[in-house]
């Protein structure tokens, strides 16, 4: 009984088509990783699933039901964290994750002050984003990204700009989500350090 | 299964709600960029005063380009500050947000296009009487200038919504923006004009004030439907 | 024949407008002829390119 | 109700074979309708016994001017139906609309121009129906600029459909506006387009004109919509045959 | 050990010709999507039908505003295009690749505001007599209208690109430097609307005339600098 | 006779001093590889170096010449390659290197030729970059890069978006600028994949 599935997949980009069929399924608590070589349509299918980008066809079922990758309901517990962390430079950290997170659900402060710690950003959630370097945006996205409460999370190249221990703390978010029942889809070529059986691995044919 | 989903803290956020934060969060972001808010003003101060400068120092015959002078100011200025409406948000990433928070995109769509007009078009029109005394109109007509300008200027950002929406997917859109808006203002400028002259002469403006809030109603339940799907349409 | 050329004196505002309409009324012809012979061109490019084997693209 | 034939008719290589087939149809008698009545208008119709020949600059003003305003009205429909039903072929025909409108706004405006000069001593006048052509020729324009600014197709006919139909709430607005707007001011000149029971041998170029006019719009329209669908159909299967 | 730095295959590109690679770019940039170079043109001309919309069909009174029309026309066509002139190099780091390629900084914005000019300024004078028509100027004001919007417009980009660099760095630059152009503006349009004026009423122009050449010239020998400063602030 | 060398680098930002009085040197044909947690300071050392942000002090010297970090001769023999690649996205591929390299010397089509198969361009360089995913617009930006013939390369994060061949190519490509006598000054969490005599590290402090 797979969480998510996406059956006869139809992407057409530029002169041809990327998706001729594709199909793919996600059980709950799994963590389906993307890989592929540039160009070859992680971006793209993650955009697809998220329902910013039209496909030509798409079959797509979450819970057993037969959706429309627009629909509100699902929208409401799906999160997508892409190359732009939508982000106001104007804002500092903290008015960002108060805004994204309150557009969606009450935010209380104690979940607020776990979340800003889980992703080591206690030092300058309050500064104004624009003074903060690329790591430091990437962990107030991921802080967001922690309080939208979605159980789907859709995550494009999460480790982008994280050090090291930016890296290992991707991996281990994405663990305690699946722990939480939620379902993952990420696109990286890094090692997230799951178990075996929590992860699957898709890896796209070659790009143009 | 479903506790990622609906943790028992998980409280949703109403539509009404969400797009009150849209406003507030646009609000706040003005307040950061004073100049910003400053940029409509000036411009409105210079074409109005340019043409007392180009065209006669008389009160009189000033008098009788004031309506056009003010509202074609107003127009313009407004116009100027709607380029910007959802550039950055596109930019950024919070668009796609907003189109995947849940939340009906009209409802924040509709907060934006409020928070421009409480941005531009208002200022607009509470600066209007003040050049309007320099463009020689009596201190009678400005109840009727202030109340002609602030229903015909929430037509003008309704209407600059749309076509923000739609030329979201355009590079450099500026100028294409400003082409398919300002024929759909047209009616706002005519009944405008007409009631500030009315106002001036000292005579009854209820007529196009009506015409004015007419327009002004239609926009409001039509515009931000139709900014919405432009803005779905334009978030590639 | 003159006098008709002439069109009792209205003649310098008469043809030009007979002028523009004609270049209209040709342009749009033309245009249209000429962007469909262009897609056809370009729809049959692009089925040789279908049909050629992967690697010669 | 049974929709098949909806989506029949809206498929793309039936309405390229129609139009195929029908382009002639249209075309030839266009071509001949506007050639009698060019020939009925010039020479056979009496001159106006006000404005002796110039009243002939009717029989190019009146239907390009007739054109203008119904192709708006094509293209618009078109649009609203492609949005509404994402109908592919709609939005290919508002797309070939666009280009002949604007042509002819252009045209009709000139040719009024043309007729003003004798006929007010001005070429132009902000009267009510020149201006509301005018504000026509810039929704034309931006409804092009908006479709070439766009690269992607399917958003391109979107977001352009959305602005054509937002035009269509407008045009009596703006029509109604600008009446309005001049009846207040005194009249600007001696305009008056009192329309006396013409007589039959003036009027009927006219109306073989504005019919002949239509059918080449018909016919244009037809060949543009041909290619654009070729343009736009990445399928090959239905245009290997069509190419044969 | 210089190899990599001067591999016996590389030949350094001069300032000049690197300036007109900026400008050829510029160039191709946008006739890449030919519909925007006919939008300062449509805008232009949407800007002057707000006039006789906004005050009064009448010709004889619409000659009287006519110069004030045109040129607040042209300063807003330009104004709306030049908004873009550094944002988007700066936004994709352009910019920083003209601070650091080892070339003039002077000379590539010079380049760019050039572009500016050819793609703005000059298809908006040609455009001015057909618009002066409509608003019942003369033919023989023609000439007058065209020279003095020529030297006119250049000076508009000239202290624009000034004002866009600016604001690159308002951040920093405060509400003051985004307001300085406006004002900067204003001289131009004074002296530009005064030389119209004197065209449509056939009297001799020369004065006004020589006072714009002067801010043209004023103008081409300080804003390039003024911009390259700006531009190097606004680089953070 | 270190290539380059920077002495008592005194640099504030927002509330506090970054660096003060850091020392480095960099020997021809050596990579300087930076590390440091997010916010340590790694971009603006980069940027310090480009001449782009001005610290409060510096003493920077190049090939035993004491320089001022906007010195136009410097300039002309350095690349640097941030987060933003300055790519335009209405140009190709092909049109955005011509420009980037052409304003710095003359390009001749061999060369260029030869670039974009190294970095695997090949088959999407003649597109308009707006239609190429993130990882090919960073192969575009590389191209410039490797033709910009500068001695000096400051590199911000170069793998970024990358896939693992292009991780890969990103090491190789350090390699050959150092055997061409080049330098380079790169700040990345990656392993380059270079010999041990040919890498210097430096590991900023912790960041705010
Ligand atoms: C630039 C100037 C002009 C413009 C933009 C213009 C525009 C129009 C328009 C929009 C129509 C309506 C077509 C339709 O809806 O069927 C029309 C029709 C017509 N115009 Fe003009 N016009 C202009 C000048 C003139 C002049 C100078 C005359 C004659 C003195 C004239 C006489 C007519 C006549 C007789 C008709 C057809 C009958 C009718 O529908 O009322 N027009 N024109
Ligand atoms: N404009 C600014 N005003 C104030 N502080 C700033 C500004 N820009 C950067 N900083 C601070 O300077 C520090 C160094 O930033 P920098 O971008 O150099 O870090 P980094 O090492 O590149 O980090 P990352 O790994 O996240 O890219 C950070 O703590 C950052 O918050
Ligand atoms: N707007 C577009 N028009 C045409 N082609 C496009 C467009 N956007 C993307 N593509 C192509 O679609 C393919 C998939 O792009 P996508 O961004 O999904 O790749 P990706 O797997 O995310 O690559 P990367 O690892 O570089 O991020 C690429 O070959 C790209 O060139
Ligand atoms: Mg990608
Ligand atoms: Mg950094």
């Amino acid at each position: 009984m797979p969480e998510l599935s996406v059956k006869n997949l139809l992407v057409f980009r530029g002169e041809r088509h990327l998706f001729r069929g594709l199909a793919l399924a996600v059980p709950a608590q799994r963590c389906l990783q993307i890989t592929g070589v540039n160009g070859a349509g992680k971006t793209t299918l993650l955009r697809v699933l998220a329902g910013l980008l039209e496909p030509e066809h798409l079959e797509l079922r979450w819970r057993e039901r037969a959706i429309s990758p627009r629909d509100a309901g699902y929208h409401g517990e799906l999160a997508y964290l892409g190359h732009d962390a939508a982000l106001k430079a104007d804002l500092t950290g903290l008015e960002n994750i108060r805004f994204a997170v309150g557009l969606r659900s009450t935010l209380g402060p104690a979940a607020l002050a776990a979340a800003i710690a889980r992703v080591g950003a206690q030092k300058f959630a309050d500064r104004l984003v624009r003074t903060l370097s690329a790591g430091q945006k990437r962990r107030i996205a991921l802080a967001s990204l922690l309080l939208s409460g979605s159980s789907l999370w859709l995550l494009d190249e999460p480790a982008t700009n994280l050090d090291a221990a930016g890296q290992a703390l991707i991996g281990e978010l994405i663990g305690e989500q699946l722990a939480r029942g939620g379902t993952v889809i990420a696109a990286t070529h890094q090692d997230l350090g799951l178990a075996a059986t929590a992860r699957i691995a898709l890896e796209l044919g070659s790009g143009t | 299964m479903n506790s990622a989903a609906n943790p028992p803290h998980l409280v949703r956020t109403g539509a009404l709600a969400a797009a009150l934060k849209v406003l507030q969060r646009d609000l706040r972001l003005a307040v950061r960029r004073p100049s910003q808010l400053l940029q409509p003003l000036a411009f409105f101060a210079v074409v109005s005063l340019l043409f007392p400068l180009g065209y006669t120092p008389e009160l009189d015959k000033l008098r009788a380009i004031a309506p056009g002078v003010l509202w074609v100011g107003a127009l313009l200025a407004s116009m100027l500050a709607l380029d910007s409406l959802f550039r950055e948000d596109a930019a950024d990433g919070t668009l796609e947000q907003f189109l995947i928070c849940g939340q009906p995109l009209v409802g924040l769509v509709a907060a934006k296009t409020l928070a421009h007009w409480l941005l531009t078009g208002l200022p607009l029109t509470l600066m209007a009487p003040l050049l309007g005394i320099a463009l020689g109109v009596p201190v009678a007509a400005m109840p009727g200038i202030l109340s002609s300008l602030a229903l015909g200027s929430v037509t003008l950002s309704l209407i600059g919504a749309v076509g923000a929406g739609l030329t979201l997917g355009v590079r450099r859109g500026g100028v294409l923006l400003s082409l398919l808006t300002l024929p759909l203002a047209v009616p706002v400028l005519v009944f405008g004009a007409r009631a500030t002259e009315l106002a001036i002469a000292g005579e009854s403006l209820t007529g196009p004030l009506y015409l004015l809030a007419a327009l002004a109603v239609l926009g409001a339940t039509l515009a931000p439907l139709a900014a919405a799907a432009a803005v779905r349409i334009g978030v590639e | 024949m003159s006098e008709f050329f002439a069109m009792g004196g209205y003649a310098a505002f008469l043809w030009p407008a007979y002028a523009v309409t004609l270049l209209a009324v040709v342009v749009n012809v033309i245009t249209a002829q000429r962007a469909h012979a262009a897609a056809r061109a370009e729809a049959r490019r692009r089925l040789e390119m279908e049909t050629m084997p992967e690697h010669e693209r | 109700m049974n929709w098949t034939w909806f989506h029949k008719f809206g498929s793309p290589p039936h309405i390229y074979r129609i139009a195929g087939t029908l382009a002639p149809w249209f075309g030839w008698p266009a071509g001949l309708l506007i050639v009698a009545a060019l020939y009925a208008g010039l020479v056979l119709a009496p001159p106006d016994y006000q404005q002796g020949d110039g009243f002939r600059i009717i029989y190019v003003h009146a239907p390009s001017a007739w054109l203008s305003v119904m192709i708006y009205g094509v293209m618009a429909s078109a649009a609203a139906i492609g949005l509404i039903w994402r109908m592919k072929v709609a939005h290919a025909a508002a797309a070939s609309c666009a280009g002949i409108g604007a042509w002819f706004t252009v045209v009709s405006l000139i040719t009024g121009m043309l007729w003003g000069k004798p006929m007010w001593g001005t070429y132009w006048v902000w009267d009510p129906r020149l201006t509301a052509q005018l504000v026509l020729l810039f929704l034309y324009l931006g409804y092009m600029g908006l479709r070439s600014g766009i690269d992607d197709l399917a958003r391109s006919d979107r977001a352009s459909a959305v602005l054509a139909i937002v035009g269509v709430i407008n045009i009596p607005i703006i029509r109604y506006s600008v009446e309005w707007w001049n009846s207040i001011h005194q009249a600007p000149s001696v305009m008056k387009m009192d329309r006396p029971s013409m007589p039959m041998d003036m009027l009927a170029p006219l109306l073989m004109m504005l019919l002949g006019f239509t059918l080449y719009f018909a016919a244009v329209m037809l060949v543009r919509l041909r290619a654009e669908i070729l343009r736009r159909e990445r399928s090959a299967s239905w245009i290997k045959e069509a190419l044969q």
